[in-house]
């Protein structure tokens, strides 16, 4: 059964409602979920920038390895040298936080301007463009990683270069498909027709008026693959390192104890994860649902 | 005697087809040319029909004329200068004497913006005026274009397709163009609505003495606003003169059976002389466009129902003797061997 | 007149926008029939209902809510049968004013439902064409195939090769030449007046007793156009078959028409014969489709370069329906006599000759006649 | 506007193979670019050993017939390459191509297995989604997918070893020889199971195919096809199913690849994703680009792949 109601009204009282009354529930819930994590994660990245952490991260307690949540003091619980989970796991977000800025502002930034050559200049561009695409679709993301680390280093900002630069053409794509889009309905020729100077087209119509949406959906999709790289990066063991905490390298260290039925010191970073890819991911999808109308129906 | 504010002399715009990187380093790719040697000229305040089948090369004129797209040859004068030459920083200033009202109703209402930032977006382009004297014109350019004031503070996904056409106007009229290149005005529209724009662009053209280049398919409607009509077939004017004459003594044969096929629709009587020739004409080129393979000789002649009577004539498709515009008398011209 | 072959009798379609939380009455009590072997043309404007109509007959409406009521009866092989029969228990109508408030709707079971009355007539008894050809034709099959299909779906020849030779003769008939090299042509490389015949083509072999033809001519070429609206009277001269034509090109309509009905809003705002309705010196018309046949150049108004008499003001959206005349916010020729009754109460579909109906309060007496 | 002649699918296969071609080509020069900007030498790894770079190195360089120019040793080595000479491993100093193949099998059984079970089960979700809208059903299978899609792998994998043991009383992580062992199928199958549930692409399988789906049911000619009365299903299922599915089978070989990294490491899995992870960690440059030359290759196939399916398929691929 599916119900359809009209607002009660008067003839030509029927205008455009409001974004949250139209909207599918279901995508409010996705933004919503999405926004309180973001929140979290911005609002744990100032504690541990600051050091404002309810516990001692390194303060280890050997009397109390592995403990459930809510033991003495330890909301979260102890890993396995006894240190405090939840002061650990608002430390770790520093291990991604910067970084994963570092690699969406490369992939919109880089992404942005390929597009615009790409479906604002057309032609050659177009097409090298469409081939760069392809080449860097070719690597496997963590390959590439891996050999960049081992060209280099295991540094996570060596790391986030690569993710960025991966993130591009993706960006690229929707721009570009966007300028097409606005091409198709004459609107770039007609804003040349009337005299107004590319720049202004090209930044305040195409990308500040009709591509910010996409940007920042794409910005928060971005963040979630950033962690994820990093997490897993973290858990391969080349990036951050032992004491430092990291949501990665807490799963893995915890990860020691699992089969000896001690989960949770693994799983707790694990469910950080978790929430946090599922809330950046959900929280780009009900944007595109929400800002771009692409409804699922 | 009016001055002439447009001058088109041999016009030629060709697309090169080339995609991907392979056929670009190969420089293979086929180069298809939509306007192929046109000239005509617009007299101030007066209005122009161009009409055609779609893919004749209509649109792309209107592009060129105002340098949307660069001519491959060809001058295209516009109040004394040549624009084919000008950079486009000289370009911007003559912007707002020639404007283009596009056939899509979207076109320059960016979907993100309400008509009151579209409307004092094109008021700011070309100069800096007051904020009172924007709000002045903005008054002013409703009432030109007859539209609501409360429709200021919409999107233009909130408007009908009527008020879409009038803000796309209003935003033209905004520049104070001289010279309008109309471009299928009112073939998006809904009949009642088309007969309102027509009205209005009629009543602007007396009001602001605009010039038209006025593109469409619509027969009367052309037929109804225009002083001069120019036919175009496949990427050349065929004929061109004062618009009754070309409605109703048409001496090209294309230019004839644009108007009787307007009228086949609304007689029952068949005109079976026509439509047997056109059927060939499918038959002949796999539909009407074969732009890569031009008819040598007349372009016309696979679908010229002249040329079958005349016992299929060798001179047609001589590829040395394409028919050439020549002046039968009034300023009516044709290219046509037996006009 | 003759007995019908289809009748539909009070049909509702709505739609539902989301973003004014408010039904588009596309199709707001609509009454047609047409009758056997003659053509009844639909007239209006883009939002007028007229191809909803022709969608909901052939049972293809998908946006929701869809058709919530009416009948739509098809008389075939000497019985009746309601398209829309039993289809009542899956909706639930809540009306205030008598204006639809809420539609709550099965919409699975009413497809489930829909698509057993429709097996068996949809293709084999009502077959369409549709405006844009070329995108109405399966572009990942060829023309020929997608002619076999039919002809194998709906006919006695289910054999290949007899189905194939059926299919060569349909090429035929519609006057495309060297049909065995078309047959394997795909959509895409055709012209769109030759998709339009290959659409043509398929929609007669299925031999079907009505054609629904929905704007058959729009989008294409003005030379083009008349040779499709030319092929249609030709078939229609050889087969006879029934047709319900639509088009908001008054000069297409003109032309293949017996009857026509004018749609105005969602609802039929006159109907009679062709002849009749467009007459030029006919006295008693709706003022819309005056008004309509106005918006038009006439040879009069080219050759005077007079104004065009323009409809004032925009088309009904279909949401903001009003109470009394769709076409009273419009109407030039209000009189103060009919004013209050124009914008309080919808006149009825009121007889003013035989045959020919007009709803307007400027003819009330007639209409009891 | 005018269209061209259709080409015959063989034509267009050759040129979608120069652009395969051309790509790797590309692939090996960005390889190549990290190598030469590295830190180190990597190069002489390559080249002929390690050596230090000083102006004695350079002159023993010259000696070994070492190019000092970057294009010349890039020539040089792209040479090598095409003869099917990867150089050696540092770390076991075997060739690296033999070692490549053997292990390559390992982790196109774990990604192939696990691209068939991601597909067996977002297919009949994403079917169901676009025939019937949202339903509570599918919303539900939809959701998991998203949840599922978050999971990290590596811990994903932990807990369903967890489970093997309690409910089998098994150790599943191998080093690939165990396979004679009671049970022996699941060795394979659970990796595969793991990798295929959360390598992050059911959701965005489900999505795309729903999507497209969706989208290909709302043409016009599916409404023809249902005016005619014909089975809906046939006419959509080149455009709605059959290419999409391509689309993202070829899309994600390169997610599952990386994913495959991570869940070798958990399950000791002796493929490719293991061996970059070692070689990562000794920087044995050889195996390391050799693997991302192999698993480029690899992404590359799958689009060639996919574009012969479209090309066959859709009348219009053929057209330039």
């Amino acid at each position: 059964m599916r119900r359809y109601v009209q607002t009660p009204g008067s003839i030509g009282e029927f205008s455009e409602l409001a974004l949250r009354q139209r909207a599918e529930p279901l995508d409010l819930v996705y933004v919503g979920y999405g926004l309180l994590v973001v929140a979290v994660v911005v609002a744990s990245y100032m504690l541990g920038a600051f050091g404002w952490l309810p516990d001692d991260p390194q303060a280890m307690n050997v009397g109390l390895i592995n403990a459930a949540p809510f033991t003495s003091g330890h909301v979260l619980g102890t890993d396995f040298l006894g240190r405090d989970l939840q002061a650990r796991l608002i430390l770790g977000i520093q291990a991604y936080f910067l970084p994963g800025l570092l690699a969406i502002t490369i992939s919109v930034v880089g992404g942005s301007i390929l597009g615009i050559l790409a479906g604002y200049r057309g032609g050659w561009f177009d097409t090298i463009i469409t081939y760069f695409d392809n080449l860097l679709d070719s690597f496997p993301r963590l390959v590439l990683i891996l050999l960049v680390i081992a060209a280099f280093k295991a540094d996570i900002y060596y790391v986030m270069v690569v993710v960025g630069i991966t993130g591009m053409p993706v960006i690229a794509n929707l721009i570009a498909g966007k300028i097409a889009f606005l091409r198709q309905k004459s609107f770039v020729e007609a804003a040349h027709a009337l005299g107004l100077p590319a720049h202004t087209v090209i930044l305040k119509h195409i990308l500040w008026l009709n591509c910010r949406a996409l940007l920042v959906i794409q910005a928060t999709l971005g963040m979630a693959e950033a962690i994820l790289v990093e997490t897993s990066l973290s858990y391969l063991g080349f990036g951050v390192q032992e004491p430092t905490p990291s949501w990665g390298n807490m799963v893995q260290a915890g990860a020691n104890y699992f089969l000896q039925g001690n989960f949770w010191p693994s799983t707790a970073p694990a469910l950080a994860i978790l929430a946090t890819i599922l809330g950046f991911q959900l929280l780009g999808d009900g944007l595109n649902n929400l800002l771009e109308g692409k409804r699922r129906r | 005697m009016t001055r002439t504010i447009l001058e088109v002399t041999d016009l030629r715009k060709e697309y090169s087809q080339r995609r991907g990187l392979i056929s670009m380093l190969t420089g293979q790719g086929r180069v298809i040319p939509a306007v192929d040697g046109v000239s005509f000229y617009l007299r101030e305040n007066e209005t122009v029909g161009l009409v055609g089948e779609s893919g004749c090369g209509k649109t792309t004129i209107g592009r060129t004329v105002l340098r949307l797209t660069d001519p491959s040859s060809g001058r295209v004068v516009f109040d004394g200068r040549d624009i084919t030459t000008l950079s486009r920083a000289e370009l911007r200033p003559l912007r707002r004497e020639m404007q283009m009202i596009f056939q899509d109703l979207d076109a320059g209402l960016n979907p993100k913006m309400r008509v009151r930032d579209i409307l004092r977006e094109a008021l700011t382009v070309h100069e800096r005026p007051s904020d009172a004297e924007i709000a002045r014109r903005i008054r002013e350019l409703l009432e030109q274009v007859s539209l609501k004031d409360s429709k200021l503070a919409n999107f233009p996904s909130e408007l009908s397709g009527g008020e879409k056409r009038r803000v796309g106007i209003a935003r033209v009229l905004a520049v104070r163009p001289r010279l309008i290149v109309a471009d299928e005005p009112t073939s998006a529209l809904d009949i009642s609505i088309q007969a309102q724009v027509v009205n209005l662009l009629r009543d602007l053209q007396k009001e602001l003495g605009l010039t038209y280049l006025f593109i469409s398919h619509d027969l009367p409607v052309v037929e109804l606003v225009s002083q001069k009509v120019a036919v175009m077939y496949l990427g050349r004017i065929v004929e061109m003169g004062l618009a009754e004459n070309i409605a109703h003594q048409p001496r090209h044969p294309y230019t004839g059976i644009l108007w009787s096929s307007l009228a086949d629709k609304q007689t029952t009587e068949v005109n079976r002389r026509v439509n047997d020739v056109t059927v060939e004409s499918e038959r002949r080129t796999w539909g009407v466009f074969d732009f890569e393979h031009p008819a040598s000789g007349c372009r016309f002649a696979p679908r010229c129902p002249l040329y079958k009577d005349k016992g299929r004539p060798a001179v047609c498709t001589d590829p040395a003797s394409e028919p050439q515009l020549r002046d039968v008398g009034h300023g009516h011209v044709v290219a046509c061997h037996f006009a | 007149m003759d007995a019908p072959l289809l009748a539909i009798e009070n049909l509702r379609t709505y739609f539902y926008s989301r973003a004014k939380r408010a039904f588009i009455r596309s199709v707001d009590g609509v009454s047609l029939e047409v009758a056997r072997g003659e053509t009844l043309g639909i007239v209006g404007e883009s939002g007028s209902g007229k191809s909803v109509t022709a969608l909901s007959a052939a049972g293809l409406v998908t946006a929701g809510p869809g058709v919530i009521s009416g009948r739509i009866d098809l008389y075939s092989n000497g019985a009746r049968r309601n398209l829309l029969d039993g289809l009542e228990n899956y909706a639930r109508i809540r009306e205030r004013d008598g204006r639809v408030m809420e539609v709550e709707k099965d919409e699975r079971g009413w497809r489930k439902r829909s698509e057993t009355l429709m097996a068996g007539v949809r293709g084999k008894e009502i077959a369409m064409i549709f405006q844009n050809p070329r995108s109405a034709l399966n572009p990942y099959s060829t023309i020929g195939k997608q002619l076999m299909e039919t002809i194998r779906l709906h006919t006695k020849l289910k054999g290949e090769s007899e189905a194939k030779e059926r299919a060569i003769h349909w090429l035929e008939r519609v006057r495309i030449d060297s049909p065995r090299l078309r047959f394997d042509n795909f959509p895409f490389g055709m012209s769109g007046g030759m998709c339009q015949r290959a659409m043509i083509a398929m929609a007669l072999s299925a031999e079907p007793s009505l054609l629904i033809a929905d704007e058959p001519t729009t989008g294409l070429d003005v030379t083009i156009q008349s040779r499709i609206v030319d092929l249609l009277a030709q078939l229609k001269a050889e087969t006879g078959i029934t047709t319900l034509l639509i088009s908001h090109d008054i000069s297409v309509i003109q032309r293949l028409s017996d009857r026509i009905a004018v749609m105005y809003g969602g609802t039929v705002v006159e109907t009679g014969r062709a002849a009749e309705v467009l007459a030029p010196e006919a006295k008693v018309r709706h003022p819309y489709t005056t008004a309509l046949l106005a918006s038009i150049p006439s040879a009069e108004t080219i050759r005077r370069k007079s104004y065009l008499q323009a409809i004032e003001g925009e088309v009904l959206d279909t949401i903001e329906v009003p109470r009394g005349c769709r076409f009273y916010g419009r109407c030039n020729r209000v009189t103060e006599a009919i004013r209050e009754n124009c914008a309080g109460s919808e006149p009825p579909l009121g007889e003013v000759a035989t045959g020919h109906k007009v709803r307007c309060w400027l003819y009330p007496a007639t209409g009891k006649a | 506007m005018k269209f061209a002649a259709v080409k015959p699918v063989s034509r267009v296969l050759a040129r979608e193979l120069a652009v395969t071609a051309l790509l790797l080509f590309g692939v090996s020069v960005v390889v190549f670019a990290i190598l030469y900007l590295a830190p180190g030498d990597p190069l002489n790894v390559l080249l002929e050993g390690q050596s230090p770079r000083s102006e004695l190195a350079l002159g023993m360089r010259e000696a070994l017939g070492i190019p000092r120019t970057w294009y010349g040793q890039y020539a040089a080595w792209f040479g090598k390459m095409l003869q099917g000479n990867f150089g050696n491993s540092i770390r076991t100093g075997l060739p690296v191509l033999p070692e490549l193949a053997r292990v390559g099998v390992y982790t196109l059984t774990l990604t192939l297995g696990s691209l068939a079970l991601t597909l067996l089960i977002a297919v009949p979700i994403a079917v169901h989604a676009a025939a019937h809208g949202d339903t509570a059903g599918n919303t539900a299978a939809t959701m998991v997918a998203y949840v599922l899609s978050a999971v990290p792998v590596f811990w994903f994998g932990y807990i369903v070893v967890y489970v093997f043991i309690h409910t089998f009383g098994m150790f599943p992580l191998i080093s690939g020889t165990a396979a004679k062992q009671e049970h022996a199928w699941l060795y394979f199958l659970v990796p595969i199971f793991v990798l295929g549930v959360a390598s992050g692409t059911l959701s965005e399988m489900i999505r795309h195919l729903r999507e497209e789906l969706s989208r290909v049911l709302a043409e016009d000619y599916i409404r023809t096809a249902r005016a005619k009365g014909a089975a809906v299903w046939r006419h959509a299922f080149k455009e709605g199913f059959l290419i999409p599915v391509t689309e993202i089978m070829s899309a994600k070989i390169p997610f599952l690849l990386g994913g495959a990294v991570i869940v070798e490491q958990v399950f000791n899995w002796p493929g490719m994703g293991r061996m970059a992870w070692q070689a990562a960690q000794d920087r044995d440059f050889p195996v390391i680009m050799g693997i991302a030359l192999v698993a480029a290759a690899f992404v590359r196939l799958g689009n060639l792949l996919q574009r012969v399916v479209f090309t066959a398929v859709n009348p219009r691929a053929s057209r330039e």
